[in-house]
């Protein structure tokens, strides 16, 4: 292969290597370009997103952390603080649904642990095809097996979420989950490296080629050749997760850790350049240390395999053998696999050779795509419609039992009856209400959660229907009773290198941002998916929003449905 | 007649249930186990053994994840 | 009164169950599964959740783990155990309690409020409440199908050893069986988990009256 | 050297997941599948043989409801 062939097969572009050779001043190795490849995916890189992103409104009296860590963190009260973060894992699943739902239920999960919160928590929001075709059902049996398979043995109680149907999500249906954690205000956790010589520390499972290259993946439209590429895929290991939490926990409050990150998508190579990055240090990882689960892998693979149920901390060097005691304790590996340095690298050694070196700020700075944003022409013809010319029906009994039997309004017991919505015993309000309601052990205080998206919406109307979103997720916190403080999000999008799907992801994120405003809602994490394409055509734009709202008195909580003969109804709003 | 079908996790493929029998072995009092791996057992009766393949990659095994050999044996 | 909750590893209402025992009214002590010690408690709650990632079976590995053996033998001094969900399934494995928990026959994991009537209040765990008396209580299971084989059976119920029985039954068991006790009553597994209704800003606490009969059996 | 363990349901237990299996295979176009049973394979690379019989009988197998069988297979 010529380097071309090479830089292309990795998914780069020939602008980005370019970009490459000018930000080193030389031609990169092949490990080093396969960090940059995976560092600039769109998953990890942004570099269609990050422009649009910035219109979000991201601060608030009771935010702690905005966008850019693991999650967001939002104040509660009585020293209790939230960290939330929703995230997607369509492709995956598209592939193999069920571990791809769980290994996306593992992914979540981690990025909550990473803010040092326990995860007690989970949401998920789903859109399949109709349930028509065999395919579909398929993907949507096994996604919520996978969820439930995933988050029930873990022992975090899926609390809430959604599911709708639509031929636009045949063959690429979106699995978003979020999980949100509780947090001792004080107990915040950032993944920034520091302190020249202290350890890395690699907790959890061993590695082995899983998901290379699934970054990349992540970001490429759903063809034949992905499909063959399955051997990627990730298994999740819940069992091992459960323990990697409790430890994670457990070293924290001992005290033992200078800074935490999670091990997701590009594995060490996004952890480690990330934390350097953020803390302005250099990070030298002695590759041959990292556990492998297979034979003969090069340092490359290593480096950017997406092994599960990981995470990477910077330890003190006096304290790594009581970290590592404790690994031991909870069953889950814990290797010393590097340092933090002087300079602001992030360095590949094996056995004392250095095989790559990339300034970390360099992965960091992944090319930015901006686009202009031309509305697209099938707008006009959607929105020629007149509602008005639907006939007035006969029937308006039959239209009624038609509708409560359409499988996008029908009840959702059969799928949340498969998922532990209890367990942590902080429930209140259990799934089937507008949102879920959880108290706060200990307190007075609760929080709800909920999450909403609406594809065909913001398909006919982008901006109109972002904000929709936005309020419907309000309206779902309002009507538990909670006051909504803030906001997740995860941009499930098709291709921004078409004209509809940039105008689409611009006028959403637009309309989104104006509802944050309004509502003094502040988006404080979030997570793109783009090119969700298939030969059949893009998904519709569907952003998904999950909100969190607290409660100083979680005793008065509301639940829908009628209480009591002879109560009066009342209808509110226009 | 009877046909037996054997589905184990592909090479290189996560095998969280072997990984964590075998962990827990030694502690439990058995030592001397290297690797443990855990697939499925399939017995079925079949008229014939033409589609037995078949099933296999359509639905007794996951080819994204698991790999399958199945031989007759009565 | 000092009740125990093992932790197993992988174990996910053990945190729940030291809650509710703290409900009760009583001093909680975490028992860890590697030390073969009880720490001198009064009684042991074995926990639900997926011990050892229910791998290979439920309760499988977990059977062996170190604070079994002093387990077994507290058991069968007739101190007073209480498997839960998970925990009864270990139970079992550990041949303390007779018979085994199959996948739910429609092979779902099935997480509901069902209704039980309490069949007898010959055990530490129901001496509180009245036999023929319902409790609503939540299920959280994958394998909660009990078995045993028509002799056991047959004898379970001629030793009034069923402890609760679903009013609906959620995942096919034997003679809609929900509780068992073992030979000297004193060892008893349910599958629903008293521990998630043991507080009314949940909406119930109906569970105390199974997780407070140990405290009455004890005169306390 | 490794061993090859099969677990399978008792005669008489019920089996939901071959019964669900067997149920299925009509409709994806596979006749003729008159029983299916659905069990566990473990497969260990272990030092020696002595004490995997124990093993079968105490960890791998219930013998409530589940009978084994074990071979050496290199
Ligand atoms: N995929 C799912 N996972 C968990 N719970 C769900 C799911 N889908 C729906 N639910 C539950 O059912 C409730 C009602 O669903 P739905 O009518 O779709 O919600 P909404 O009130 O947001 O329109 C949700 O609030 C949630 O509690």
């Amino acid at each position: 292969m010529n380097i071309q062939e090479t830089y292309s097969a990795l998914g780069l572009s020939d602008g980005e290597y370019e970009r490459i050779l000018g930000l080193m001043g030389r031609e990169p190795n092949y490990l080093e370009l396969s960090l940059f490849s995976v560092m600039w995916s769109e998953h990890c890189g942004y570099k269609n997103s990050r422009p649009l992103l910035r219109r979000f409104p991201n601060e608030g009296p009771r935010v702690l952390q905005g966008p850019g860590e693991n999650a967001g963190v939002v104040e509660v009260g009585d020293g209790w603080a939230l960290a939330f973060k929703m995230e997607s894992h369509n492709h995956p699943s598209a592939v193999e649904p069920y571990e791809g739902a769980a290994t996306g239920v593992g992914g979540i999960i981690r990025d909550i642990l990473a803010m040092g919160a326990r995860p007690v928590a989970l949401l998920d929001s789903l859109r399949f095809g109709p349930l028509g075709e065999e395919r579909n059902r398929y993907l949507f049996r096994e996604v919520v097996r996978g969820i439930g398979g995933y988050g029930n043995a873990v022992g975090v109680p899926t609390v809430g979420g959604e599911v709708e149907f639509s031929p636009a999500y045949s063959g690429n249906p979106l699995v978003n989950a979020m999980c949100v954690g509780l947090i001792r205000v004080e107990d915040l956790m950032r993944s920034r490296a520091t302190g020249e010589g202290n350890a890395v520390v690699l907790l959890g499972s061993k590695t082995g080629r899983d998901g290379i290259h699934g970054a990349t993946f992540a970001s490429d439209e759903l063809t034949e050749e992905s499909e063959s590429r399955r051997s990627n895929v990730q298994v999740g290991d819940p069992f091992a997760e459960k323990m990697l939490i409790e430890c994670c926990l457990e070293l924290l409050k001992q005290d033992l850790l200078v800074s935490l990150q999670d091990l997701g998508a590009a594995g060490i190579t996004s952890s480690a350049s990330e934390m350097a990055a953020s803390g302005g240090v250099g990070i030298d990882i002695e590759v041959e240390k990292v556990p492998r689960r297979e034979t003969g892998m090069e340092p490359w693979e290593v480096m950017i395999s997406e092994s599960q149920e990981r995470m990477l901390a910077v330890v003190e060097p006096e304290r790594v053998d009581e970290a590592l005691a404790l690994a031991e304790r909870y069953g889950i590996g814990g290797t010393v696999v590097g340092r933090v340095a002087g300079h602001g690298d992030l360095r590949v050694v094996e056995n004392g050779e250095v095989v790559g070196t990339v300034p970390a700020e360099h992965l960091a700075d992944a090319p930015v795509y901006e686009r202009e944003v031309v509305r697209p022409a099938y707008l006009d013809e959607v929105q020629e419609f007149d509602v008005a010319e639907i006939p007035e029906p006969e029937d308006y009994n039959e239209v009624l039992l038609k509708m409560l039997s359409h499988p996008n309004l029908r009840s959702r017991r059969s799928i949340y009856s498969q998922y532990d919505h209890q367990v942590g015993t902080d429930t209140v309000v259990l799934p089937g209400a507008d949102a879920a309601v959880m108290r706060i052990k200990g307190t007075k205080r609760g929080f709800a959660v909920t999450t909403d998206g609406r594809g065909r919406h913001c398909y006919l109307d982008p901006r109109g229907g972002g904000a929709a979103t936005v309020a419907e997720a309000y309206r779902n916190l309002s009507c538990v009773g909670a006051e909504p403080v803030a906001v997740t999000d995860c941009l499930n999008f098709g291709s921004p290198e078409k004209r509809a799907g940039y105008y689409q992801l611009a006028e959403c994120i637009e309309g989104m941002s104006e509802a944050c405003e309004a509502f003094g809602t502040p988006v404080v994490s979030g997570n793109v998916s783009l090119f969700n394409e298939t030969d059949r055509g893009p998904i519709y734009p569907t952003p998904t929003v999950g909100m969190v709202g607290v409660f100083e008195d979680v005793s008065r909580y509301a639940t829908p449905g009628f209480k009591r003969e002879g109560d009066i109804v009342v209808a509110i709003g226009r | 007649m009877k046909v037996r079908v054997l589905v184990r996790p592909k090479e290189g493929i996560l095998d969280p249930q072997g990984e964590a029998v075998r962990g827990a072995l030694p502690a439990l009092g058995f030592g001397g186990v290297k690797t443990v791996h855990i697939g499925r057992l399939i017995e079925m009766e079949v008229e014939s053994a033409d589609e037995v393949d078949a099933m296999c990659r359509r639905l007794l095994s996951n080819p994204t994840i698991e790999e399958y050999e199945w031989e007759v044996v009565s | 009164m000092r009740i125990g909750v093992t932790v197993f590893p992988g174990s996910n209402c053990d945190r729940d169950a030291l809650y509710a025992v703290e409900r009760m009214g009583a001093e909680p002590v975490g028992l860890w599964h590697a030390e073969a010690d009880l720490k001198g408690v009064d009684a042991v709650i074995v926990p639900g959740g997926f011990s050892y990632g229910d791998y290979l079976r439920p309760g499988a590995i977990a059977r062996f783990a170190g604070v079994m053996g002093p387990l077994e033998e507290f058991a069968n001094e007739g101190g007073p155990v209480l498997g839960v969900c998970n925990g009864f399934q270990v139970l079992c494995e550990a041949h303390l309690l007779p018979g085994a928990l199959l996948q739910n026959t429609h092979m779902r994991f099935v997480c509901d409020r069902v209704r039980v009537r309490v069949e007898t209040t010959g055990t530490p765990w129901t001496a509180g409440g009245e036999v023929g008396e319902e409790l609503t209580l939540p299920v959280a299971h994958n394998e909660g199908n009990y078995f045993a084989d028509a002799e056991t059976l047959a004898r379970l119920e001629d030793e009034d050893r069923v402890v609760l029985r679903y009013v609906e039954n959620p995942n096919g068991s034997a003679n809609d069986i929900a509780g068992v006790c073992s030979e000297g009553r004193n060892v008893v597994g349910v599958m629903p988990h008293p521990e998630r209704v043991s507080d009314p800003a949940l909406g119930s606490d109906e569970g105390l009256k199974i997780l407070r009969s140990v405290l009455v059996g004890a005169g306390v």
